[in-house]
């Protein structure tokens, strides 16, 4: 299906900043998006703001795009959250610390609607 | 209105605590100096959890803290391996309560540091930590590495108080005589600002370290002419600013624990402060994310002998991160109960966790509504820790700070609904017994 | 010949929590000598509470046994949350039929275990003696040390059929070590002595190592910087290039020998 | 304390405070305290066997940020000495480290009720209150480290001693101090630049000398009525041909009065200070050196840091010596400079038998018991964790009673102790009066905590009464060992907290806590110069850094005015 690329989280000042608002809508703004290198976006044809799939062997999530110089070809940011939560993978390989950084997943443009954080958390709830 | 000096902030792992705010009609109304923006954020506050709630068919029902504190009392007394999670969110007089509640109970109780700095516990507990405090980075160091580590984003006053930018003792122009290298898969806000940025490929870290390592002591030869993505050219100009520097600090952070090679980057990134070590002084410390993270580690350590992720279920402490820490504990369904507080695995944890959580009861003590509250099954709101309540807490280099208490309220603080639990318990117990 | 059947009972799995069961009381030595009724009797951790045998598993006695090497059990039924099988065993015989959970054959001194299925991490931690035997793929921190030590495996053998997980045979201080498939990262960390073997790939292999000889047979990705050289050389027929490592320890304690194809 | 009464009958009484030796005698407590008589008490049958004041322990590092790091970094040793929680006990883990609640307990079952905690960084002393709140049964108390602190350095140099009185009693306050600690003057702060210093060498950037250091801090502490002198860890610990640096040391203060009869200077775990030779390989003891001085001089009183001989955990604030060992073994290393103050380092350390210098560190600590005449001069101590587990004191006392048991040990260990040691030319065996000396007596007075109740059974002090299970006359080594590890009864303040080696009872002991008194006019010159401080280096407040009383749930306060 999608690109393959590699996945990163971590924070960010403004979801730091909502880390006691987290079911607001900055928050969502912020942390329900993916941040990709400007040739990565026009490869996949999608424009900021647009809506990318995000799957990898854990789960999947659509987010919104965004633009970030910086983030070198191939990988994808997204920021610390529920959304990019639902990609990393639980294996801890005996040391306790999933594993939030560099895992292998597949992005391409969707126009599915993305998911608000409580509709997320209901997902686990099947 | 009143004007508080001396104001610690509870937010990031930097602990600052020189911000003045104003307070009218018990509120905070300004933040006048003193803290970044993340931390003003925290102290002006946010919409709270308003009352004590328990989940009945689904939804979630007000209740008082009386019941809502019995109910967590009846879930844990009857769990046969129940997990306490979080605590670095608060004060170390509340973790307290909660060791002592474990020990009761035979639980597992686990910290934040299990998704943040547990592999730099792994690491320290194989090599040590050559390190120091914050202020003798401010006064004498000439050169930081930022490794893995964007204090930008996330420890947004930390160059600022302590490290690149601050002036001190023999580093009174600030950043005119310092250098600042950072190594990161992306060029951050802070890689932007350094004199030397090393963009390394995702994942290679450990073999980065292992070749500094190999030229700090002398055997540049057999380093390929290329390592993680970087140059060897790149890697002697690091080497030759290191072995020049008259004090050298490495700081890391997730950039190095979340990846592949965990606490083993921290092993080679210790390994290579050591190494450096034998040319000019060298330190090293992790860039810890929560407040009081540090301060859970203390207290669980000097109460268990261990750090994070101790299981008492024996009645005496069996510790190994990767069997007894949460993640692992969850994603392998081994939990029947667990208790949240001051922490939020709705937002932090895995999916695959959060699936197991879904399934089995669980309590939740938090000052705001988040998504871990989506599913718990006990919600008992609490005081925030540094702005309603007082208490211990330890900065990222293990200094201990006492928080203030700038407001009045009616919530109950951590420390008084651990208690009230550890009491329920201990009163089901004794019933038992009987 | 003596055989205990202990065979898991369906009802302990079958629940939302699957809590492990902590089985090092039941190793050959500890049960040598009881009859069933009293193995029955013995017990077992079952999260933070302590449970008969008889009450999780279904036990059977057949024959005798007149010395504990004579002593074989068979381990049955779901045991992916059985931990500890053979922790800490001196001598005879235990089977475990299926995938078994965390610290199997850790602190081993003798006899044999053998894994008809997946052994979960820590198998062989810390084992100075014995035989191991994981038919199928081992976890992580297989024959490693416990957090803090400086001694992993120091003695003994490990055979794994399939793959193995990260750290293989951390701080080794001796013993042997093969496994038939690939490994995950820095397999040989720290060793110091003893032998591994592996038929698959490795990653990052011989990290920190001082002592010991580790043989990769088929692919090494992402080789140590820090590794010198030695020569080409033969062993068993095939050519093998040979480094000595890791000089991140310093040359002086760089005495560990990988092979590479 | 317990309210009520308690008799302990007829138990042969050692307390050397009161020049009881061994006489068969009732012991009355009330309240809490030893009283001349009861009325309607709970009684205890000592009948033949041996009963001590409360043992008191002059230096041991049992709380704060070093210890908890020692703790940390060693799962290993966590997992050495894990016991399960009973009804009265917490969970306990550690054999070099223990865990809060271990340590308490092994201290109490051994018959101590007070341990000095040897080490508080001041910028972290909250951390080492936190800890000792949590270490159940003993009375304890922490000495705050003053010496390679900046002020301290500036006013030794610019010979303001009143001033630096001023700020050692602010120091003392601010921490809820005991005394004034010095760990390698001068050498911890140089550390912070990868350097150290002996002890006339010029301390980089701040031109004073080591020497300097401690006679400044010597002179300023006896302005005060401090109830303890200067407790000094001396430079180049732990380096062969110390003892002239050592001796040096102890000459610093030979002219200085202290303001009531006591020493001038305690020098603490003398053992590493004791050292002959150029290196490692011609490494010999010089206890009898050292012995010699204290033999002749009334200026000093010394603690003997005695090997255990197994694994432990080094720990001091003595940065460099952490390092250079390390540098030995190669193993962990864990270093924590403190801004503008000091600086620590550990690291594991396994002391052998079949080392030639371990034998000779092994030999030292117990030739120094063994060559001081005066019992009074010297305490037991093993530095815990450093020479090896508090818990190995019991080995120390069967030594030094037992000639025939050196003899034995001696044979085990290798064969340099009998060339590079005096040790098995050394006849003398102590009896339990000089044991009761070496391990209660002698400390409570050099703290001057007898005048606290502390360290005696006089009328008036603490019901802290130690039964061991032996008769006076037992002189079987392996006897005498078991007695000392595990009481008959511990008893805390009236209560009984240890019976028959088990602990019975977890009261919370009391953190004792000197206040110097100074003159506000120096207080407040020497606050232009702290503030400043504040402001541009340090990286806490001023208001946020002095330990609020929260932190000392059980205090006891000692007053020390300024001697007119």
């Amino acid at each position: 299906m999608g690109t393959k690329v590699n996945l990163i989280s971590g924070r960010t000042i403004v979801q730091g900043q909502n880390l006691d608002n987290k079911l607001s809508e900055e928050y969502f703004n912020e942390v329900a998006t993916c941040e990709l290198n400007k040739a990565d976006m026009e490869r996949l044809g999608v424009a900021a703001d647009g809506h990318v799939k995000v799957k990898t062997s854990f789960g999947e999530v659509v987010v919104k795009a965004k633009e970030k110089g910086g983030t070198p070809e191939g990988i994808i940011f997204i920021p610390m959250g529920p959304w990019a939560n639902a990609l990393v993978s639980g294996n801890t390989h005996g040391a306790g610390m999933p594993q939030y950084k560099g895992i292998d997943a597949e992005i391409e443009k969707t126009e599915e609607e993305m998911l608000h954080v409580k509709d997320l958390m209901k997902t686990y709830m099947k | 209105m009143v004007e508080i000096t001396d104001v610690v902030c509870s937010l990031c792992g930097c602990v600052c605590d020189d911000i003045v705010v104003e307070v009218e009609d018990n509120k905070v109304t300004k933040v006048k100096k003193g803290a970044c923006s993340v931390g003003k954020s925290k102290l002006m506050g946010h919409g709270r959890i308003e009352s004590p709630a328990i989940r009945d068919n689904g939804t979630l029902k007000n209740c008082s803290y009386d019941d809502a504190i019995k109910k967590a009392a009846e879930i844990l007394a009857a769990a046969r391996r129940p997990l306490l999670y979080g605590w670095s969110s608060t004060v170390c007089e509340a973790d307290k309560v909660g060791v002592e509640l474990a020990e009761e109970i035979g639980a597992v109780i686990d910290n934040t540091a299990s998704v943040c700095h547990g592999p730099s516990v792994l690491a320290i507990q194989d090599v040590g930590l050559p390190s120091c405090t914050l202020g003798q980075v401010k006064n004498r160091a000439d050169l930081v590495i930022y490794w893995g580590a964007n204090p930008a984003a996330a420890h947004a006053n930390h160059m600022k108080r302590y490290s690149y930018i601050s002036k001190g003792y023999w580093t009174e122009e600030g950043k005119k005589n310092k250098k600042l290298v950072v190594v990161d898969v992306r060029r951050t806000a802070t890689a932007k600002m350094a004199d030397v940025f090393l963009q390394i490929e995702q994942g290679k870290d450990y073999l980065v370290f292992s070749a500094l390592r190999a030229m700090l002591l002398g055997y540049e030869d057999v380093v390929p002419e290329e390592v993680g993505g970087i140059s060897k050219k790149d890697l002697l100009e690091t080497v030759r600013m290191m072995k020049e520097a008259k004090f050298g600090m490495i700081f890391f952070g997730m950039g190095a624990t979340h990846t592949r090679g965990r606490h083993n980057n921290v092993v080679n990134a210790i390994q290579t402060t050591r190494a450096a070590h034998t040319h000019t002084k060298f330190s090293i410390m992790p860039m810890r994310g929560h407040y009081n993270v540090a301060g859970i580690n203390q207290v669980c350590t000097w109460e268990t002998g261990f750090p994070f992720a101790v299981d008492l279920s024996r009645g005496y402490a069996w510790y190994n991160p990767g069997e007894t820490s949460s993640t692992d504990l969850l994603v392998r369904r081994e939990c029947d109960a667990a208790l949240f507080i001051a922490t939020d695995p709705g937002a932090h944890f895995p999916g695959e966790s959060i699936r197991h959580l879904s399934k089995i009861p669980v309590i939740q003590i938090d000052p705001f509504p988040n998504p871990t509250t989506e599913f718990a099954d006990v919600v008992i709101p609490c005081a925030i820790s540094g702005v309603e309540a007082e208490g211990n807490v330890y900065r990222m280099d293990n200094i201990p700070i006492r928080l203030r208490k700038l407001v009045d309220t009616e919530y109950m603080a951590d420390e008084e609904i651990m208690k009230g639990i550890l009491e329920e318990v201990r009163a089901i117990k004794e019933k038992e017994g009987e | 010949m003596q055989t205990i059947r202990l065979k898991l009972k369906e009802e302990i799995t079958s629940g939302d929590a699957k809590i492990p069961i902590e089985v090092d009381s039941l190793t050959p030595d500890k049960l040598f000598g009881k009859n069933e009724a009293e193995i029955k009797a013995v017990k077992v951790w079952w999260g933070n509470r302590e449970e008969n045998t008889g009450d999780l598993f279904d036990v059977s006695v057949e024959g005798e046994a007149g010395t504990v090497e004579e002593v074989k059990i068979v381990m049955e039924g779901n045991l992916s949350r059985v931990k500890h099988i053979g922790d800490g065993m001196k001598a005879g015989e235990i089977e475990a039929i299926g995938d078994v959970d965390m610290h199997c054959g850790a602190m081993m001194g003798g006899g044999r275990v053998t894994v008809k299925g997946n052994a979960d991490c820590w198998a062989g931690r810390e084992m100075h003696g014995g035989e191991l035997v994981i038919e199928g793929d081992a976890g992580d921190n297989l024959c490693a040390m416990y957090r803090g030590e400086m001694t992993g495996m120091s003695g003994g053998k490990v055979t794994v059929g399939g793959d193995a997980g990260e750290c293989v045979g951390q701080y080794m201080a001796g013993g042997e070590i093969l496994i038939k498939g690939n490994t995950n990262i820095l397999t040989g960390l720290n060793m110091k002595g003893g032998k591994i073997t592996i038929e698959g790939d490795a990653i990052m292999p011989g990290a920190d190592m001082t002592g010991g000889e580790i043989t990769v047979k088929g692919k090494v990705l992402d080789m140590m910087p820090s590794f010198k050289f030695v020569e080409t050389t033969t062993v068993e027929g095939e050519e093998y290039k040979k480094y000595l490592g890791d000089l991140a320890m310093t040359e002086k304690k760089a005495k560990g020998v990988l092979y590479v194809r | 304390m317990v309210e009520g009464e308690l008799l302990i009958r007829n138990g042969v009484v050692y307390d050397p405070i009161n020049g009881v030796n061994g006489e068969k005698k009732d012991i009355s407590i009330r309240d809490g305290k030893v009283v001349e008589e009861v009325t309607n008490p709970k009684v205890i049958d000592a009948e033949g066997r041996v009963v001590m004041p409360g043992g008191v322990d002059i230096h041991s590092h049992i709380a704060g940020g070093k210890v908890n790091a020692g703790r940390l970094f060693r799962p290993e040793d966590g997992r050495k000495g894990r016991e399960t929680k009973t009804k009265v006990c917490r969970a306990q883990s550690g054999y070099s480290v223990p865990n809060t609640f271990a340590t308490g307990y092994r201290y109490a079952k051994m018959g101590y009720t007070f341990v000095m905690e040897a080490a508080m960084p001041p910028l972290a002393a909250r951390h080492t209150h936190e800890e000792m709140v949590d270490i159940p049964i003993l009375d304890n108390a922490a000495m705050p480290l003053i010496d390679n602190n900046w002020m301290t350095m500036e006013y030794v140099k610019s010979g303001d001693t009143d001033l630096l009185a001023a700020y050692i009693a602010w120091m003392i306050k601010a921490t809820k101090g005991y005394g004034v600690k010095v760990v390698n003057p001068g050498g911890t702060e140089a550390w912070a630049w990868a350097k150290n210093c002996d002890i006339n060498d010029a301390v980089p950037y701040f031109d004073v000398t080591p020497a300097e250091i401690v006679k400044g801090l010597a002179e300023a502490t006896e302005k005060f009525e401090m109830p303890h002198s200067i407790h000094v860890h001396g430079n180049m610990l732990g380096h062969p041909g110390n003892f002239e640096t050592t001796l040096a040391t102890y000459d610093l203060v030979k002219g200085i009065k202290p303001y009531r009869n006591r020493p001038t200077m305690h020098a603490t775990h003398t053992q590493f200070h004791s050292y002959g030779g150029t290196s490692w390989r011609d490494f010999e003891s010089k206890a009898g050196a050292i012995a010699d001085y204290v033999n002749k001089n009334e200026h000093l009183s010394i603690d003997l840091g005695s090997i255990i001989l197994g694994d432990t955990t080094t720990m001091t604030a003595d940065g460099p010596m952490e390092y250079s060992l390390y540098q030995i073994t190669g193993r962990k290393w864990t270093n924590h400079d403190v801004e503008l103050e000091t600086g620590s380092g550990i690291t594991p350390f396994l002391y052998s038998g079949k080392s030639p210098v371990n034998t000779i560190q092994w030999a030292i600590g117990q030739e120094l018991a063994l060559l001081v005449k005066d019992p009074w001069k010297l305490a037991l101590t093993t530095d815990h964790p450093n020479a090896g587990p508090f818990i190995g004191y019991p080995i120390i006392i069967s030594m030094l009673m037992s000639k025939r048991r050196r003899d034995e040990s001696a044979e085990d260990m290798h064969k340099v102790i009998f060339d590079r040691a005096e040790y098995s030319s050394i006849d003398r065996e102590y009896d339990l009066n000089e044991i009761a000396i070496i391990t209660r007596g002698m400390a409570a007075k050099t703290l001057g905590l007898h005048e606290h109740g502390k360290g005696h059974l006089g009328v008036g002090a603490d019901g802290d009464v130690a039964i061991y299970d032996i008769s006076p006359e037992e002189r079987d080594a392996g006897k005498i060992q078991k007695a000392f590890l595990n009481t008959k009864y511990t008893i805390k303040g009236g209560e009984v907290v240890v019976k028959d080696g088990e602990v019975v009872a977890t009261p919370a002991g009391r953190t004792i806590f000197v206040t110097p008194e100074c003159d506000d006019k120096l207080t407040e010159e020497m606050m232009v110069k702290l503030k400043d401080k504040f402001d541009h280096y340090y990286s806490v407040t001023f208001n946020n850094y002095p330990v609020q009383d929260a932190y000392l749930p059980n205090p006891y306060e000692i007053k020390a005015p300024w001697r007119s």
